[in-house]
């Protein structure tokens, strides 16, 4: 199989997986949710609040943004690659197609992280820079807080896309799956002292913004784990569950409905 | 291996439900009717056939090739599933674009294939409108469209006719026996047999998971023996005519319905139309109508099935 | 009367799905036919005053379809798609309906299984709805519709999806509520041939308007001097044969179609002897309502496009 | 099988009303509901969870010598009991967002338009199905709790009757809230699950940041945004304890304007609801 022939191949998956995820009515809730952080920016500089800067932006971007905003966006949209396709009946119209599944899967990813970073970033630097304008000051004078919410939100993106993936192939219910792993065990684990956090995402999303950005919220979070080794893990850890799903997915079976 | 599938001992469940049971059969040369009461088992043949499902047992084969997870066979094959779901969001022309271009053409060549093939399936005026508001007729001709618009060498429909209008499904017949026409091969099933007998003779049927009767029709019919084959003739002379038949062995027993109409049943039905003429003009008998209302794929479908 | 409408009509955005309809339809088993997207939904919609029409008035069993609810007492509605609650049982979900439609809880009880009995889910009915085959499915859609004894029953493609034997079970139960005295059938199908085995009377709709409407026999009452022949063996040589024979011959896709003449049959069997052709098929030529109506709407296409 | 055909007969009485229709819905809808081992779950554990607590919260409060206000005012303390919140969004999630979602999604709503009930009646009587489960954590335990403190002559009954009548008007307006809002987010989409995410969206979504937000920037107001908070302020009012730093009228009209709102543009949708292709 020739190499242009599979590209045009993961073109045309990705196009259609990203357009799905952003061109059809879906995108009200999803976009309206990522934008969360503008809004908030926006309202807090237009009730002039005295206290409105960059660590207080940090402040509340850390729970508001990586710990529900993140975990919605990426929820809707990865159970959307290959669940909604499943209960939709119109997946046969791929599998008989000369595509393997594996690649598939793939490129249904690679379409779902395009749709996410386009949802979350545009928001993401424009409330920064509502944050530093605000302020009077210029664009470029707390970059480190912006690369480090910017590695967090592709990272957690893919991370938790990746986590989602999988959890939507293995089982009939994603949203209910994902919404507990999302919200309880991300949460309660992130709390629970010891070695157990290093079992949640946010943890090393935490790592990273720690080491990242100079003065915010959570200097000195996990000094032992450097943001380059935690980012390492976090790239690892979507490869393999990307992997895994693809795994799955070759194993499956579909029957028709019953009748 | 002179099949399109050749199926030997395929068996499939479900948990406990029967999908396919030691199913063994050879078919799919020209235009191939897979008829078999609901559950039968006809779509877990086909979502075998095209590599969806996995058989517990025996082996199956779809143009020589084992269709589980064989990516290059897709190529050959165009599958139109039963249920009338598309892609809500994306107008016909999209949709049998985007699916052609996942062939690996190039996207100006399937724009091109696209609009052809949806004119051959007569949706060239509602091209552009989202898949969302057709109708089912409409949904099934794009379901077709997307899958002859590669130029498969078999076509493995679903209900096809389910859902059309008549004129919609005279349309859909006819662009079906244009494929077999030009060489493609045609696995189809359906309930509305009167339809299919318009555009073959070639039929399996499939009852509890297994092939009882593959082959031509009228065939199947004849080797029904316990059911001799029926003629009705509507002579002035009934009983001067059925003297006149009885000479032929073949010929088992007569009733009279009426007293203008005669019914013969026999166990060789060619041999009986082949004699019929001489024996009428022989005998001067006035004979003005003659009909076999069990000659029919619902006669075989009711006998064997019923 | 059943059902009289006055330049009743209804837009989809600019999709006239009917338009400006003026139908009077007698009591008794009715037939709605019409090409895709002729507008036999949302007729049947207006009748059940499920949706509020754009112009125009109609009444139904003698009710103003403006006061949907007391319509809607009188009607009972198969719909053509799936549409029963996958997690209750047939008994249930037919009782639970005929509640909804003002019966008391046991009335409900005892008619659904009496409804269900009828139309032949036996122990089935025990058994959540999820699980039943689309015959089956089929079969408690119709009792739904029957468990308030309405005077009027709508079916919307009630065969399709079934099986041989399931469409002929769902033709008799169909065939026995037409037959039962004080009861109206409207039968709108695409399978033709369900419809001229139960219906007297049949309107074809097509674009919205009615393009034909009457009793069955009288617009099936085809050419019945023409006579279909199917050969089997040398087709032109016997067409040339019967036109040398002095008839008029022509061999069509359907069989040759010869003009009845006295001594045609005869020479029809002459003529099958001489070529050692066999004749399958003799008989005058049926016209069936599928090929009315395929001349119809060809005409109307003609006309329209 | 051959179908014997008994005689098809006749049925010669009246029809009942739409009284008796609406309650066939809501009594079948709480049967069906409440079957599903999830549903059973979520509504005994809340009510249980929640009536506890607030017992508990009675005890300790009397029990400490100076214990907060020993009249009405104590009511505000288990009025506010964050476990009501968390068990009523589960409860909408679980039982609420597949009410009309389901209906949709299986189209059995042809079924009930085809019947001789408006969709009014339809969206009635689906709302009487969630409201009384979500009440059973939202008044319930409130009532026991001062039904309690009267036995045990902790409080005299004529305060303890004065807060079961407050109990019953805002644990009533939070039951209106939580269904209005429940029913509109499952009329949205036909995938219940959604739904569900949106209910927890939009407890959790808003409930949790309102209070960082408000406490990192000290500015109050925020909490309007909270439906939660706008609760706790006309509780708190209510029952006559210190206010929660937002005024509660504004917080009552909030409240009651998105609750008319959400019913109101669940209507509008459902009557645009017109064609339902199969």
């Amino acid at each position: 199989m020739d190499w242009t022939e599979s590209f045009r191949k993961a073109w045309v998956v990705t196009d259609l997986t990203s357009r799905y995820l952003l061109a059809t009515r879906r995108v009200i809730a999803t976009a309206l949710l990522a934008a969360v952080p503008l809004i908030l920016t926006l309202s807090l500089a237009a009730a002039r609040v005295a206290i409105f800067d960059i660590s207080l932006f940090q402040i509340l971007m850390i729970p508001l943004f990586l710990q529900v905003v993140l975990i919605f966006v990426t929820l809707v949209n990865a159970t959307a690659l290959i669940r909604e396709e499943i209960d939709d009946n119109t997946l046969p119209f791929l599998l008989t197609r000369p595509i393997s599944k594996p690649a598939l899967v793939t490129y249904k990813y690679v379409g779902y992280l395009i749709a996410v970073l386009v949802l979350l970033v545009p928001p993401l630097i424009l409330a920064y820079g509502v944050t530093e304008a605000y302020r009077g000051l210029g664009f470029t004078t707390d970059l480190d807080v912006l690369w480090g919410f910017l590695a967090t939100t592709v990272l957690g993106s893919a991370a938790y896309g990746a986590l989602f993936l999988f959890i939507s192939v293995l089982i009939r219910r994603p949203l209910a799956g994902g919404l507990l792993i999302g919200f309880v065990w991300e949460s309660v684990v992130g709390s629970i002292p010891g070695d157990v956090p290093k079992l949640s995402v946010i943890h090393y999303l935490r790592t990273i913004l720690s080491h990242v950005v100079a003065i915010g919220p959570l200097n000195g979070y996990a000094p032992d784990l450097s943001a380059g080794v935690a980012a390492g893990i976090l790239i690892a850890f979507s490869i393999a569950m990307v992997i895994l799903s693809a795994f799955v997915f070759q194993q499956m079976e579909f029957r028709q409905k019953a009748g | 291996m002179n099949g399109v599938v050749e199926a030997a001992g395929v068996s499939k469940w479900y948990g406990e439900v029967l999908g396919l049971n030691a199913f063994t059969a050879s078919f799919g040369k020209g235009i191939t009717g897979l008829v078999g009461p609901n559950g039968a088992g006809k779509s877990t043949l086909f979502k075998l056939l095209i590599g969806q499902l996995r058989s517990d047992q025996g082996n199956i084969t779809l143009l020589g090739e084992n269709p589980w997870n064989n990516v290059p066979l897709k190529r050959r094959l165009g599958y139109c599933p039963e249920q009338n779901q598309l892609y809500g969001w994306l107008t016909g022309q999209q949709f049998v674009e985007v699916l052609l271009r996942l062939d690996g053409m190039p996207a100006a060549k399937a724009r091109e294939e696209a609009t052809a093939a949806l004119k051959v399936v007569g949706l060239t005026d509602a091209a552009h409108r989202p898949t969302r508001g057709y109708s089912r007729g409409m949904r099934q001709r794009a379901k077709l469209a997307q899958a002859l618009a590669h130029h498969p060498e078999i076509l493995i429909l679903d209900e096809p006719l389910s859902g059309a209008d008549p004129a919609g499904r005279v349309h859909i017949l006819r662009t079906i026996s244009d494929f077999a026409r030009d060489g493609g091969h045609v696995l189809m099933s359906t309930h509305v047999l009167y339809e299919i007998e318009r555009i073959t003779n070639n039929i399996v049927l499939i009852h509890n998971g297994k092939a009882i009767a593959a082959g031509n029709i009228h065939a199947i019919r004849a080797l029904i023996d316990e059911h001799p084959h029926a003629v009705r003739i509507d002579t002035a002379k009934p009983r001067q005519l059925a003297q006149a038949l009885a000479r032929m062995d073949h010929v088992v027993s007569f009733e009279f319905p009426a007293s203008d109409t005669l019914v013969v049943r026999t166990r060789q039905p060619d041999a009986f139309y082949r004699e019929l003429p001489q024996i009428v003009s022989d005998t001067k008998l006035e004979v003005h109508g003659l009909e076999s209302p069990d000659d029919s794929l619902d006669a075989v479908f009711r006998y064997l099935v019923g | 009367m059943l059902v009289e409408t006055a330049g009743l009509t209804k837009v989809f955005g600019e999709v006239r799905a009917v338009d400006d309809l003026t139908v009077k339809i007698p009591d008794g088993a009715i037939g709605l036919v019409g090409p895709n997207g002729a507008g036999k939904t949302t007729f049947l919609r207006l009748l059940l005053s499920l949706v509020r029409p754009t112009a125009g008035t109609a009444k139904v069993l003698g009710r103003d379809i403006e006061d949907g609810v007391l319509v809607r007492e009188r009607i009972g509605y198969m719909p053509e798609h799936d549409c029963l609650i996958p997690d209750m049982t047939g008994v249930g979900l037919v009782s639970y309906m005929g509640r909804i439609s003002g019966l008391g809880r046991d009335t409900a009880m005892s008619r659904s299984h009496d409804v269900l009995q009828f139309v032949g889910v036996e122990e089935e009915r025990y058994r959540k709805v999820a699980e039943y085959s689309t015959g089956m499915k089929q079969k408690v859609k119709l009792a739904q519709a029957m468990v308030h004894d309405p005077e009027l029953y709508i079916f919307d493609e009630p065969t399709t999806g079934l099986d041989p034997r399931g469409r002929t079970e769902m033709l008799d139960l169909v065939r026995t509520i037409a037959k039962s005295p004080g009861r109206n059938v409207i039968l709108s199908s695409h399978l033709l041939p369900d419809v001229e085995t139960i219906c007297k009377y049949v309107v074809i709709l097509d674009g919205g308007h009615q393009i034909a409407a009457g009793e069955l026999s009288q617009l099936l009452a085809g050419a019945t001097d023409r006579l279909r022949i199917d050969v089997r063996g040398d087709r032109e040589g016997f067409a040339r044969m019967l036109n040398e024979g002095g008839f008029d011959a022509d061999a069509g896709p359907t069989g040759l179609h010869v003009a009845r003449k006295p001594g045609l049959e005869a020479a029809v069997f002459e003529t099958a002897k001489a070529l050692g052709a066999e004749v399958r098929y003799m008989g005058k030529e049926i016209r069936s309502l599928e090929e009315l109506f395929l001349e119809l709407v060809a005409r109307t296409e003609k006309r329209g496009a | 099988m051959s179908i014997t055909l008994p005689t098809y007969s006749r049925l010669e009485i009246p029809l009942l009303g739409r009284r008796e229709r609406l309650w066939a819905i809501i009594a079948t809808g709480l049967r069906q509901g409440v079957r599903r081992p999830a549903a059973i779950a979520i509504t005994m554990l809340g009510a249980a969870f929640t009536t506890i607590t607030s017992i508990i919260l009675l005890f300790l409060s009397f029990l400490l010598p100076a214990g907060q206000g020993t009249g009405l005012s104590f009511f505000a303390v288990p009025a506010s009991n964050p476990f009501v919140l968390f068990f009523v969004s589960a409860m909408a999630a679980v039982i609420g967002s597949g009410l009309i979602a389901d209906d949709i999604q299986s189209m059995a709503f042809t079924l009930y338009l085809s019947r001789p009930i408006t969709q009014l009646d339809y969206l009635l009587a689906k709302a009487a199905i969630l409201a009384p489960l979500v009440a059973l954590v939202t008044i319930l335990p409130l009532l026991l709790t001062a039904l309690v403190a009267a036995f045990l002559g902790l409080l005299s009954w004529t305060i303890a009757l004065e807060a079961m009548g407050i109990s019953l008007v805002i644990g009533g307006l939070l039951t209106l809230f939580y269904t209005a809002v429940t029913l509109f987010l499952s009329s949205l989409t036909r995938r219940k699950g959604i739904a569900a995410a949106g209910v927890f969206a939009v407890n959790f979504g808003l409930t949790i940041p309102a209070a960082i937000l408000a406490e990192s920037i000290q500015n109050p107001s925020i909490l309007y945004l909270s439906p939660w908070n706008d609760y706790l302020a006309i509780a708190n009012a209510a029952f006559g304890a210190s206010g929660a730093g937002i005024d509660w009228p504004v917080a009552l009209a909030i409240l009651l304007g998105v609750t008319v709102l959400a019913a109101l543009v669940t209507y509008v949708r459902m009557k645009a609801v017109e064609v339902i292709t199969g």
